[in-house]
């Protein structure tokens, strides 16, 4: 469950966007999508505690991980320092990641860095022959990333931009609206809470159900400390349930957006 | 080399194959981390603090991190002392001979009595009674007052009876810890964990809002590690009882610091959710420090530091 | 972009001219710093605590960092009140129009009596009791007590007569500081600084002994910063009145953090250590973000934390 | 008196034992034999202090720094993972320097890394003119550094190591006893507080006084904090002294030695 991961490369792909590859090969064995890494951004005692990272994409045969994630504080900066070479303490596979169905249609909604686990949930429905929708939506062109591996992966892509530099301009949820969706298609999500909720909504209109990929702070990622708390309905009440462990994927209509 | 003696006790019924434990509430049930290592190998595990009801905890976010430490506020989140004592201790115990200790939280002296006992009778090793919980609203209310410490700690021991040993875990914050540890040592606890967290809070400055979704919570990890070692020091000379010392553990150093200040075991929080295998690394870790020293006993060490 | 207001008043006879002073022992006497900026456009620079007597301090070593912070053992080295009236006061007014705040620590009613006093005479704007050195020997006798607490402050209050501001120094840690804090307000202190450093020590595991040459040390730095936020935060909610918020400020974030938690003005300590030119960036910085945010006057973000 | 300082170049000399060079042409300017830079080993909190690092040379034509230094924590060893091209942020020069007389010969006593504000002190006194010799002990031959440089200064260097690798094996107080010292020339030493204890012994006997360069924790490095007393002769009795204000360099007979 603990990796010292060697990095076999970062990349830049937005002024605050990077994408490392790790080499391990265990996680790119087990790993699902919507599951995710702990990841130690730092040697000292400050940032203290792990990152939790999505797993962006695996390549079993050769043993390599890929994180996705943007620089917004210490750790993540910190992460985007580490060298070739040098090796990163991660943590993972960890929590309970998408639920897919064996065939049909299926729509991914990522917002930002949303993209992070959808892109590999895009790369494991196509290997299974699953017909992928992406609506993918952020604020310019520019942090649209990973656009020509997406392309490549043969799914039909919506692009939404705030400032319209690609494709309609707006919020991704507008544009599904829009757009409409496919009957019966289930659909996946992840991104910022506004946009979740945003979904959510419009979803709840729509009558359709779907899975999200919630963020919480973290401790422990494993579900010991309770520390990632998200509220989720229990008939008229509600309970709160760990987004590291029972979690982070949740259906979108079981969480009580605050 | 021989191998040192790791063996400590924790007054007359309560012995632990090592000195290094883990606390309350940051290795859960203890299940959460049995993929990481094997339970048993550890002195003991100390699990989440357990009421008599199930308690859902606080509003999140629960969690902040701060320089060198973790802020939280979970609100005793636990599953109450039935659901423990019917199903998770046996799961726990089925993993292995894991000595558990009992974390014992409530709001009156019955609930303390009622949930001790109930822990008691289903095997535990031990009970710590938190009696310093930052981020509940009784939480403090026991270990702020010597005389209400006192009273608690009386009617738990006597509710066990003679033998069965319990800690009483305070914090040093806005109360007179010493006065309140020499109550309950008088009233008959058996020794005392130190330190739980300290309060403190983290402000959202943008929107001018306590971060905390419960407003306040505790400080642990290494930035209050000075003051759990102030504090252990300072009880081993006052009093002398067992002491399970406890605050931003994080390599076997710390382990030695805390046993020369006067800890019998130590035990590891905030470090676990950093290293996951941060317990079972300071078995090993401590075992070959004391070889590499020449200790043969760990217990040599327990008060050893010299003054200035 | 209009020039956000700054000025901030501790009580009626003390205005500031922004919220930004230093910590009493971490920059000296001022002048240290002199080639660091202009002390005049600081809000205030509170002088290191100044005893009857010179004082040579305690043995080293004096100083160690912990994880994210500093633990000290000066024992309040100073050069007595005789020397700083005659000598360091004048060289520091020498040096621009800087607003000295006094430090006075003591062993007993009449020795801060008399030093507040002296201090007073010379001209410092304020002064500040600091009852809570953790470590000298009687450095905490004062600010453990609320009676003992109440009366130096009535002693002072008296001797320098109604309307001279003076604010009591408190720690948190082995006493109920909101019970003194309440004590000395009622004696007539015209409000708070908060928080003196945590207790703490280090030990030194290879040679089995405590690190600091005096043994044991207080806490600061960020380390400690959720704690002092809770301290400044807690007093505020209960008794309203003017406080110096420290506690691990490093940034212009922590600085509002303490004045949307009550604080009116925040003093900088080991940050200085660290930066010696934070104050100043502070001050800068503060009057950016303000402008920034669009808040005309400094004072309306006092107190202005929402809860949960 | 606080500065931005590029890294220049950052070269290994031993297994431990780092040099780094900093463009600081401020610092190159005022720097005296003796005095230290305050420097910030990390970018977050902890470490939180600075390091208090001796001036090893200047090159006051290229605006340069040296400062070497041995990795014994994580100060030290994130310093040594500062990479070319990146600035440190240096507070100094700061403290009192060596006093040295106008001419004639000098000796200079070095203990490991105490070569540091030793190796400035002997340029100094070759440009001045003084004749200088060297006393420079170390562990182990590798762990004797500059070694090229301090030939080429045209000063007369006595080695000692601990296993003998290099020079004469034992301590650097020994050698200087066994060799003993040209009349009148004044003495400076640095290094390790046992070596330096031993050394106020024997030049006590013989007579001699010496100035040294002493360490001692630091806080603030410019005589505010009051952290970093040295327990200094006064009379019968003895008071504290600052090592960063009032020193790094004292009178080896007014110091007492714990
Ligand atoms: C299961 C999971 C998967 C994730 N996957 C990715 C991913 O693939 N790519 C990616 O870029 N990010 C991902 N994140 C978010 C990522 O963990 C955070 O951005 C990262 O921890 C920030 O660390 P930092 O030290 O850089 O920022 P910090 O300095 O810790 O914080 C920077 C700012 O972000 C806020 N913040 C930090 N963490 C959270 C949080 N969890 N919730 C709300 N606010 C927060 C802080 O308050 C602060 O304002 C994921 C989070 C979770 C829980
Ligand atoms: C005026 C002055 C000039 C110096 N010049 C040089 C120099 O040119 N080259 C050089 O290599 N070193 C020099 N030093 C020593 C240097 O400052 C320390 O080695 C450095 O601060 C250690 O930092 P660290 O974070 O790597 O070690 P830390 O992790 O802080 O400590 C490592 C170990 O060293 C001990 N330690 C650290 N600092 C001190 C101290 N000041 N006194 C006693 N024990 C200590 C710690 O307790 C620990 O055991 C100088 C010190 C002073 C005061
Ligand atoms: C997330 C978290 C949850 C905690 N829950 C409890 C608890 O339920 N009962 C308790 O007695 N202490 C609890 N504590 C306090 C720890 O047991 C320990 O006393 C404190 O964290 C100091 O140790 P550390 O610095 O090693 O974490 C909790 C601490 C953390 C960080
Ligand atoms: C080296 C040092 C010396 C101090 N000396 C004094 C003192 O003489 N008087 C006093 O009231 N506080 C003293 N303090 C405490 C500080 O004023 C301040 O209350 C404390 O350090 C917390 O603030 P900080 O975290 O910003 O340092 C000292 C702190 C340090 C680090
Ligand atoms: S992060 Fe610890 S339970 Fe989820
Ligand atoms: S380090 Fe602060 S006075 Fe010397």
């Amino acid at each position: 469950m603990i990796h010292e991961a060697e990095i076999l490369s970062q990349r830049r792909l937005a002024p605050d966007i990077y994408r490392l590859e790790l080499f391990a090969p265990r996680v790119a064995e087990q790993a699902q999508p919507g599951q995710f890494l702990m990841v130690r951004t730092s040697i000292s005692l400050d940032p203290f505690l792990r990152r939790p990272l999505s797993v962006n994409a695996v390549d079993r045969r050769r043993g390599a991980v890929a994180l996705l994630y943007r620089v917004v504080g210490r750790g993540t900066r910190l992460l985007a320092e580490r060298k070739l070479g040098k090796r990163l303490n991660v943590v993972g596979p960890l929590g309970r990641g998408f639920t897919v169905p064996l065939s049909g249609p299926v729509v991914l909604v990522a917002g930002g860095l949303g993209i992070a686990p959808l892109f590999f949930l895009a790369e494991v429905c196509r290997q299974r022959g699953n017909e992928v929708i992406l609506f993918y939506g952020a604020r310019s062109q520019e942090e649209l990333v990973l656009r020509r591996e997406l392309e490549s992966l043969g799914i039909k892509v919506f692009w939404a931009t705030d400032d319209g530099s690609l494709g309609e301009r707006g919020t991704v949820v507008e544009l599904l609206k829009k757009k409409g969706l496919p009957p019966a298609a289930p659909v996946y999500a992840a991104g910022p809470p506004p946009m979740l909720k945003a979904l959510a909504a419009a979803l709840k209109d729509m009558g359709r159900e779907a899975e999200f990929s919630l963020e919480e702070r973290m401790g422990c990622g494993v579900g010991a400390c309770r520390g990632c708390a998200v509220k989720v309905r229990e008939g008229k009440d509600f309970v709160y349930r760990r987004v590291c462990a029972d979690g982070p994927v949740f259906k979108a209509g079981e969480v009580v957006w605050e | 080399m021989k191998k040192p003696r790791l063996a400590v006790d924790l007054g007359p019924n309560l012995v632990l194959k090592n000195p290094v434990v883990t606390a309350s509430g940051t290795f859960g049930f203890g299940l959460e981390y049995a993929p990481f290592g094997d339970l048993a190998l550890l002195g003991a595990v100390v699990i989440k603090s357990v009421t008599r009801h199930p308690r859902r905890g606080n509003p999140p976010p629960r969690l902040v991190e701060t320089p060198a430490g973790v802020l939280n506020s979970i609100g005793l989140e636990n599953p109450g002392v039935e659901k423990v004592v019917k199903e998770i201790l046996p799961a726990l115990r089925a993993t292995g001979e894991v000595t558990v200790i009992g974390s014992v939280a409530g709001e009156t002296v019955e609930e303390y009595v009622e949930v001790s006992c109930r822990l008691a009778e289903a095997g535990v090793a031990a009970l710590e009674l938190n009696l310093s919980c930052p981020n509940v609203k009784a939480g403090t209310l026991f270990g702020h007052d010597p005389r209400l410490a006192a009273q608690v700690t009386r009617a738990v021991r006597e509710a066990l009876g003679d033998g069965f040993p319990f800690l009483v875990k305070l914090g040093v914050v806005g109360n007179d810890f010493l006065a309140v540890a020499r109550a309950v040592v008088e009233a008959g606890a058996t020794g005392l964990s130190l330190i739980n967290t300290l309060p403190g809070l983290a402000v959202d400055v943008k929107r001018r809002k306590l971060l905390l979704g419960q407003g306040t919570g505790g400080l642990s990890g290494p930035a209050i590690r000075p003051v759990a070692l102030w504090a252990v020091w300072r009880a081993y000379r006052e009093l002398r009882v067992p002491i399970i010392g406890m605050g931003g553990v994080a390599g076997v150093e710390d382990v030695l610091a805390f046993l020369l200040c006067g800890a019998r075991a130590v035990a590891v929080g905030s470090g676990t959710l950093a290293f996951p295998r941060l317990a079972w690394e300071l078995v090993e870790g401590l075992e070959q420090a004391l070889a590499k020293e020449g200790v043969e006993d760990v217990r040599e060490l327990i008060g050893m530091v010299a003054g200035s």
